[in-house]
């Protein structure tokens, strides 16, 4: 089953916010950590700007999963976009677990600028809760 | 999908405009090798040619070193032999080379904000393992870096000029640091303090850690020369009543209380001598008593006398005997109001009152003996009503057993602080010693629940303190307890390192209470527009990267109003907030670009979430028409408005869900020649 | 919400097999406010909050539960004189009220015990409570007969006050209730050393190791013989217990010569509204047999 | 050589002073931390400090929490959790809201299910399962009542004791069927 | 030449199929109605007027009537966008609409409103006033630390619903003819003013929940460990349903089709989940013609389950409502608009409007504009959930202990 699902192409959409999110993935990238070439990020000015519509334009769009990463709980650099943008995704996840589908392919994260193993860690759980829910077969469908 | 009832933007419509920006878009696309760095992973002239197939893009190139100087070159060409008029460069980071391109258009009169940075490098080569994958992924960036681009708009730069003034609020030993160092700078600085006199609590006390130098002689210089300054106007008895306005501009209205004491008063202190009345002193946190027109101490500035209006019974024997007619009752509250580019905060804090704690007896009636360290330190100070001995309240002997009790208020989920004030346990450390230089034979020990002393010299003073014979004991007392026939005090507490309950026979017991956000901050706060956080303090900016300045910008925090500090660290921020806020004014002119959101009217329903939404307070229901307005100084263009409006009425500029929406489809699905999005 | 100037009475264990004159009183003082006082039938132990509790908290959920039907069927507000029954039945009513998974899980044991549902309809009260709050020190002075020109070293026992989060009566630490119903009797309340601190019969202890729970009594008598009181007044048949055998097992082993008389709140009121002296029943205590109230008693007119 | 090997002693059997994993087990723990606060306590000894019973006995409730912490089993034999005389003057002055008269009553469960009982304690529930009550009454106080003009047994669950399917029969089966305790079984050998 | 209009009627409910009776007797145009679209004889015809829900296998028919006509109408929520029968594809019900068949034009509305059909006719544009414009609430927007699922209407009428944390779509809506808001009832947005209401409710829900309150305490552990958002909080979780609350009229086109097991019936699929308070409100749009009985047998099998006074004059009322109704059954079938207007009138002045807004457990929301009566004998009751099954007349459904429907039968 996995290893069907292993070859294809994926396309996860991360948006990250202009400050912790973004520079958690630069220092990743100058420390040269791999990850999965499914990530594709957004650059956002503050993780609260995703808002569900954007999250639902990706899937809808055809990426099967979508993940939001903004800076630490209580260091938000506009003081509370992560939190905001974390209670919008409680309610997303209660509507797909409504609609009989897996709660997985959307998740809210946190990073720090300096650490980028933070950045990797989220994607890394991005993939894994991914691939855990095509495997319970509750991802949306690919063209509704 | 619903057909979209949403107006098209603006950016959309191909007028004639010449307005870079306003015309069809035509997209130059620039690909860096970044030498070995992108081309190993990427195929860049796979790329390159994708993107040729994309609308709109006029021009594709891919070159070795993009950011340097023929690098600039090929982008310059470009626009001028193509007409090309937004570009899209992928190679290193917005943060790294993106100003480069940015300022590179910029030279050839394009607005920076039409260059779209697409970061192929640490986001795609340098962590991507397979080079096909690398190279899809590449094209799927671009391509979304080209929709993206497609729809940006210039945003212009503003040039706002400052009012050269700051306000200072509060007049403690932080807000005096910030005004004279204000002043210094040549900023005309307004300093607006509640209490009758300037100094703060640093006045109180008797010795300051770890060196144990006389407070006030090193703070009276300060005070001195900030009453004296010519750049300083100094409110006392006034408190700050209304801000508005943003950066560069507040306009700020402040409420004196009156002293009914002229400013010819020569404080010969005739007035108080005479006057029958007494109350306990809170500059002497209730050590001594004062007269209903004092002076708070001898070393008061400003030197006038004040009335207290509420104590007077107004017998009129102080306005007679006067020799300079100052006293004078008639004198009424009134307002200033008065203008500031910037704000620093330095509101302090207050003792917290440990009779909430019920075990501890604090303010009982047989408890006399139960005080706080800030009361010690009256007893102590030079010149105090017991001239410096240590007498115990109840019956004026000397003690010997003296008991200190830690985290009293800190540490503390039952009264809501959970945070450790850090302060107390030098604070205790240093009276401990204290006492135990004037008393040799007096025991003291402090209870404790943990010995926190980090920072220069404290964990030295704390051994110091040890081997002169401080008791340390590892435990957080139950109870004081009082024999009710011999009225003899007990703490009692638990050594839990040696796992012994202990009843320590205690003569005096001093509390180190914690240090709590002052009660007046709530209206302060909000005056502000600063947001606080769980504990009451104010909230800063950010946790480690921006301690000093507030939520809101303009106003920045120094001292103990951002959370208990002790003076070093206090006198640090406030020189750092001084620094801060002087440089906007010094330079005159604040530069702002207008990056922020517009409000579409037809849409916008007034439910008001984006005002609660907004954290910098930039966002406003204008009171002539009842439209929701943005103040473009204030805001940060963070964009939480846009997520937060159910009707999408409110968009960030460049921003805007259409624009993102493009990107979006790009990245969502796997890339085909000519792109997902047309015009 | 529960039937109006009417209780259940809950006896609980000591008080009915121990100490009978303390039901009597209470039933005498109520009737006397206009209280009706309704017996509980097969009403069994509370059961005690620190024993059972500790042996197994889910059944002794359960005992209290059923007790607390009994007075449920009666539509009843539940009067407790103990401050063991008090904490357990108050504490459990309030925490099955609250918490539905808990209530679920007692109400299917109960159906093991008969037919009982916890629906959480009364209030559970303590006789002191009531006096203090409901009636109040004003509203009693008129009914006095008496009154006692005594001091009294008052011990509140700790279930009545404690866990303050959950009782909500007064303040643990420097609680005045006590004293100011004690004050309208003219009754002077002594204030001694390690006042609020426990008796040393609870939790289990005094059945656990009694000599443990006496050496801990024996430093409370210390305290209180120190400010010489005319007697001790407590608000639980337990601490009452205590103190009374406390006292013979010190005076027996430690000669301490004790005889210090130990009266319930209920006692002492029903004394001052006009219960026979007989009845009482100080004479049937260990300690203080030759100690009469009348004594000290003034008549009011 | 042999000889020498020969005439060195044999390794003395030592009591182990320091403990192995063995030792601890949090699983019991995950309970009490649900119902209880524990994972806040900062040992600030203000439990201790206010506990009446410990200043006379060896029961140091800080300690013992300490042990819940860290999850060690020997706080579940330890007889000093019965010295606890649930007094909550801990619970009140507890500065983290630990609970800790809680954490001693699941504890005291959790012990109780070892088999952790003492003799007394199972003859006060054998008292329960008789009589319905903890103490139950006695010839004296039967005079006395009567004396007192009272009836002679109290209308509890006892007095009902003989009418038929008698609810006191039913406590005494469903409830409180505890194990039996260490010392008891010991007893039995030596009988 | 007069424009050639046929209005065909799909799904169970014929609500709008019915509405299209009060288009103006004189609007120059000449009205068909096909109550059976299936016995309808193809012939070219200007305007189609599509009502009521679509399932897949209505695709042939509906494309062989756009086939015959110049301009297609999707009239109605059901028809536009699934409205409130679209709620049942969470379970596997493929509801769909129009516009994703044949090329056609919205009109939005539960009930759709005639004369905005009308203007669609007639080749106008709607009017896009917004509902907040008309409410007589005011919103403050303050963050919201509960979601509660029944007010006191009675009390306070001044500030927003959402202010009280009673979600209220109004935000997102159109004006309409028959506002649920004045009777006390939160819009569900069934003429959305921007494309995804329901998404953008969400969205703005979502933001309010976050308590603005800063905390600073650390995440702990190396971010990335920290799944903040996997822990409901207690805001999110008393927000009772969220499809139900935001998605009452688009979820087939916000979500795909669920994959919940399907309970038979739509209409106990549609039912099944929704918190019990929004039961007469739903069973008021779902009913179509029986819509009276049924969200009276709704609620007054709760009523009698748990015993729920009733005075008399709401009883009459109650009663009329039944009548009104029996009379309609037959009159709707010959098509009298007169009578049809005049009966839609009567229940439109005790039922708040078409969808029974103002019925509600234990009596009425708001006064009904009649002579007799004071107010407090109308005011609804708050009521509690209590588990159970209940049945009464043609209904029968049991709720869970937090008042969620978890079975819905109805038997025609």
């Amino acid at each position: 089953m996995s290893e069907k699902a292993e070859p294809k192409k994926r396309n996860v959409v991360v948006f990250a916010c202009n400050e912790c999110g973004q520079g958690a993935m630069n220092t990743a990238g100058v420390a040269r950590m791999g990850y999965d070439a499914a990530i594709k990020i957004v650059p956002l000015q503050c993780s609260g700007q995703a808002s569900p519509l954007m999250i639902m334009d990706a899937l809808k769009n055809g990426a099967d999963a979508v993940g939001v990463i903004g800076c630490c709980i209580g260091a938000c650099h506009f003081v509370n976009g992560n939190m905001l943008s974390m209670h919008r995704i409680k309610l997303l996840k209660k509507l797909f677990k409504e609609m009989g589908y897996s709660d997985q392919q959307i998740n809210h994260y946190t990073a720090r600028a300096a650490e980028g193993e933070t950045a990797v860690g989220d994607f890394e759980d991005i993939i894994a809760r991914l691939k855990q829910a095509e495997n319970k077969a509750g991802t949306l469908p690919k063209e509704w | 999908m619903t057909e979209t009832i949403k107006e098209e933007p603006s950016t959309r419509d191909e007028s004639e405009k010449k307005a870079s920006g306003r015309e069809k878009p035509r997209i130059g696309v620039f690909i860096c090798h970044c030498g070995h760095n992108i081309a190993d992973k990427v195929n860049v002239d796979k790329v390159t040619e994708f993107a040729k197939t994309l609308p709109n893009v006029e021009h594709a190139e891919n070159y070795m070193f993009m950011c340097s100087k023929p690098g600039t070159e090929i982008i310059k060409k470009a626009i001028h032999e193509k007409g090309i008029n937004r570009t899209v460069v992928a190679s290193c980071s917005r943060t790294q080379h993106g100003p480069t391109f940015a300022r590179t258009i910029e030279e050839e009169g394009l607005n920076r904000h039409l260059h779209e940075q697409v970061n192929i490098r640490e986001w795609c080569s340098w962590v991507t393992k397979d080079k096909n994958d690398a190279t899809e992924k590449a094209k799927q960036m671009v391509e979304a870096g080209v929709n993206r681009s497609r729809k940006l708009e210039p945003i212009e730069t503003r040039k706002i000029s400052t009012t050269p003034a700051a306000l200072v609020v509060g007049g403690g030993i932080a807000g005096l640091r910030a005004a004279s160092d204000l002043a210094a700078i040549g900023v005309k600085t307004y300093l607006v303090e509640k209490e009758p006199t300037i100094g703060g609590h640093m006045t109180q006390l008797n010795k300051t850690f770890p060196t144990q130098e006389c407070p006030q002689c090193s703070i009276s210089p300060l005070t001195n020369g900030v009453a004296n300054n010519k750049n300083i106007i100094l409110f006392t008895n006034a408190q700050v009543k209304t801000v508005e306005g943003s950066i560069g501009n507040f306009k700020i209205e402040v409420e004196l209380t009156p002293r009914y004491v002229k400013d010819n008063c020569t404080s010969c202190g005739d007035c108080s001598k005479s006057c029958p009345v007494e109350v306990p002193s809170e500059w002497d946190s209730g050590m001594s008593m004062r007269k209903a027109i004092y002076k708070p101490f001898a070393q008061a500035i400003p030197a006038t006398y004040v009335r207290d209006k509420k104590a007077c019974i107004e017998c009129m024997t102080c306005v007679n005997i006067c020799p300079a007619k100052a006293v004078d009752f008639s004198q009424k509250r009134e307002t200033r109001t008065f203008e500031v580019g910037t704000i620093i905060v330095a509101a302090g804090y207050d003792e917290y009152d440990p009779s909430e704690i019920s075990a501890y007896h604090y303010h009982q009636a047989g408890y006399e003996d139960v005080i706080t360290q800030l009361q010690l330190e009256r007893m102590l100070v030079a010149g105090s009503i017991t001239n410096s001995q240590l007498l115990r309240p109840s019956d004026g002997k000397i003690p010997k057993r003296v008991t200190m009790i830690q985290c009293v208020g800190s540490r503390n989920d039952q009264v809501g602080n959970k945070y450790c004030t850090g302060v107390c346990c030098m604070f205790a450390i240093k009276n401990a010693t204290i006492l135990k230089d004037s008393y040799p034979s007096m025991d003291v020990a402090i209870c404790y629940i943990d010995i926190r002393t980090p920072g220069l010299n404290s964990e030295e003073f704390y051994k110091k303190a040890q081997e002169k014979g401080v008791k340390f004991i590892r435990g957080r007392p139950g109870e004081i307890q009082r024999d009710p026939i011999t009225g003899n005090l007990q703490v009692i507490v638990e050594d839990t390192l040696s796992m012994t309950p202990l009843k320590l026979k205690s003569d005096l017991v001093v509390l180190s209470a914690a240090m709590v956000p002052p009660k007046t901050i709530g209206n302060l706060g909000s005056a502000l527009h600063v947001l606080r956080d769980k504990t009451g303090f104010l909230k800063e900016f950010h946790i480690k990267m921006n301690p000093v300045k507030s939520s809101k910008d303009g106003i920045f925090l120094a001292g103990a109003i951002q959370g208990p500090k002790d003076i070093p660290q206090s006198v640090a921020q406030a020189g750092a907030a001084a620094s801060l806020a002087a440089a906007p004014l010094v330079r005159g002119f604040i530069e702002k670009e207008m990056l922020v959101p517009r409000i579409d009217y037809d849409l916008c329903v007034h439910c008001g979430l984006c005002i609660s939404a907004c954290s910098p307070v930039a966002i406003y229901q204008d009171a002539a028409d009842g439209k929701i307005k943005v103040n473009d100084i204030a805001c940060k263009a963070c964009g939480l408005c846009q997520a937060a409006c159910p009707t999408g009425a409110i968009q960030l500029k460049n921003f805007q869900e259409d624009q993102l929406h493009d990107e979006i489809v790009a990245l969502a699905e796997t890339p085909k020649e000519g792109g997902h999005v047309h015009e | 919400m529960a039937r109006e100037k009417a209780f259940a009475s809950f006896l609980g264990c000591i008080a009915p097999n121990r100490y009978p004159q303390l039901e009597l009183a209470t039933n005498f003082v109520m009737k006397k406010l206009g209280y009706e006082i309704e017996d509980m039938e097969r009403a069994s132990c509370c059961p005690a909050p620190g024993v059972f509790r500790s042996f197994n908290k889910v059944d002794w959920m359960v005992a209290a539960a059923r007790n607390i039907c009994i007075a449920e069927k009666k539509d009843l507000d539940i009067l407790t004189i103990c401050n063991g029954c008090f904490g357990t039945l108050a504490d459990v009513n309030k925490h099955l009220k609250a918490d539905e998974t808990a209530r679920n899980l007692v109400n299917e044991r109960l159906k093991d015990l008969g037919d009982y549902e916890f629906k959480g309809t009364i209030d559970v009260r303590h006789v002191a409570e009531v006096l203090a709050f409901e009636v109040s020190p004003a509203a009693i002075a008129p009914l006095l007969t008496r009154k006692l020109k005594a001091r009294a070293a008052i011990h509140y026992g700790c279930h009545l006050l404690k866990p303050s989060a959950i009782k909500q009566l007064d303040n643990p630490e420097k609680p005045h209730m006590l004293e100011d119903l004690v004050a309208v009797l003219g009754v002077e309340s002594v204030d001694f050393k390690d006042k609020h601190t426990c008796c040393g019969a609870g939790g289990g202890l005094k059945s656990f190791s009694a000599p443990d729970s006496m050496v801990i009594l024996a430093e409370k008598m210390k305290n209180i013989s120190a400010v010489k009181p005319d007697f001790i007044l407590d608000t639980c048949p337990f601490c009452h217990l205590q103190f009374e055998t406390g006292q013979d097992y010190l005076n027996k082993n430690f000669n301490t010569g004790y005889d210090i008389p130990v009266i319930h709140l209920a006692q002492i009121m029903a004394y001052c509204m006009g219960l026979d002296e007989k009845l009482v029943g100080i004479q049937y205590q260990l300690m203080g047999k030759n100690y009469s109230l009348a004594s000290e008693a003034i008549v009011c007119d | 050589m042999t000889a020498i090997t020969q005439q060195k002693p044999p390794l003395p059997e030592t009591k182990k002073q320091f403990k192995t994993t063995d030792d601890f087990d949090d699983a019991y723990l995950k309970d009490i931390e649900r119902r209880t606060n524990i994972w806040s306590c900062i040992q600030c000894g203000t439990c201790t400090a206010s506990c009446e019973s410990g200043r006379w006995t060896a029961f140091k409730i800080r300690n013992i929490i300490r042990k819940v912490v860290l999850g060690d089993l020997s706080a579940l034999d330890d007889p000093d959790i019965w010295f606890c005389t649930t007094c909550y003057q801990c619970y009140e002055r507890c500065p983290r809201d630990v609970r800790p008269t809680d954490v001693i009553i699941e504890l005291r469960n959790y012990a109780t299910a070892r088999g952790n009982m003492s003799p007394n304690h199972q003859k006060t529930v054998g008292y329960l399962k008789q009589t319905g009550h903890g103490v139950p009454i006695d010839d004296k106080t039967r005079k006395q009542r009567v004396e007192l003009g009272l009836p002679e047994l109290p209308p509890t669950i006892y007095k009902y004791k003989d009418e038929k399917d008698s609810e006191l029969k039913k406590m005494a089966d469903y409830l409180f069927n505890l194990p039996p305790g260490k010392e008891s079984k010991d007893r039995k050998k030596e009988a | 030449m007069a424009q050639k209009v046929t209005v065909f009627n799909f799904g169970t409910c014929a609500k709008c199929f019915d509405a299209t009776l009060l288009l103006p007797a004189d609007n120059g145009y000449e009205l068909k109605r096909a109550l059976e679209p299936s016995k309808w004889v193809p012939s070219p015809i200007d305007v189609a007027v599509i009502t009521g829900y679509l399932l897949p296998k209505d695709k042939v028919l509906v494309e062989k009537i756009a086939k015959n006509a110049k301009l297609v109408i999707a009239f109605g929520s059901c028809a536009a966008t699934g409205g409130p029968f679209g709620l049942a594809c969470a379970r596997g019900t493929k509801v769909t609409p129009a516009r994703d068949m044949v090329e056609a034009i919205d009109v939005h509305g539960c009930v759709g409103e005639w004369f905005e059909l009308h203007q669609v006719i007639k080749g106008n544009q709607p009017d896009r006033a917004k509902l907040c414009d008309a409410c007589k609430r005011r919103s403050t927007c303050k963050f919201l630390s509960e979601v509660v699922r029944q007010i006191d209407p009675s009390q306070d009428d001044e500030s927003c619903f959402n202010d009280r944390g009673f979600m209220c779509n109004g935000y997102v809506a159109r004006q309409c003819k028959e506002k649920c808001i004045d009777v006390a009832t939160p819009c569900r947005a069934c003429k959305p003013l921007v494309d995804h209401p329901g998404i953008r409710m969400l969205s703005m829900f979502g933001t309010l929940m976050a308590n603005v309150e800063v905390g600073t305490e650390a995440t702990g552990g190396i971010a990335g460990t920290d799944k903040l958002a996997d822990a409901p909080d207690d805001v999110t979780r008393s927000v009772p349903d969220v499809s139900g609350a935001f998605f009452r009229f688009s979820l087939p086109v916000e979500m795909p089709i669920g994959k919940l097991p399907s309970t038979g019936s739509i209409l106990s699929d549609v039912f099944t989940g929704r918190p019990l308070e929004e039961l007469p409100l739903l069973a008021g749009m779902l009913g179509g013609r029986r819509a009276i009985s049924m969200v009276l047998d709704i609620i007054e099998a709760y009523e009698n389950g748990t015993g729920i006074e009733i005075n008399d004059i709401v009883k009459g009322y109650r009663n009329k409502l039944r009548e009104i109704e029996a009379q309609m059954q037959s009159v709707t079938k010959a098509g009298d608009a007169a009578w049809y207007g005049s009966a839609a009138d009567a229940i439109r002045k005790i039922a708040g409007n078409m969808n029974l807004s103002n019925i509600f457990f234990g009596g009425f929301k708001t006064p009904i504009k009649d002579e007799q009566a004071p107010f407090d004998e109308y005011k609804s009751k708050i009521i509690e959930f209590k588990k159970g099954t209940y049945q009464a007349g043609r209904v029968k459904y049991a709720i869970d202990a937090e008042g969620k429907v978890n079975e819905f039968s109805w038997r025609p």
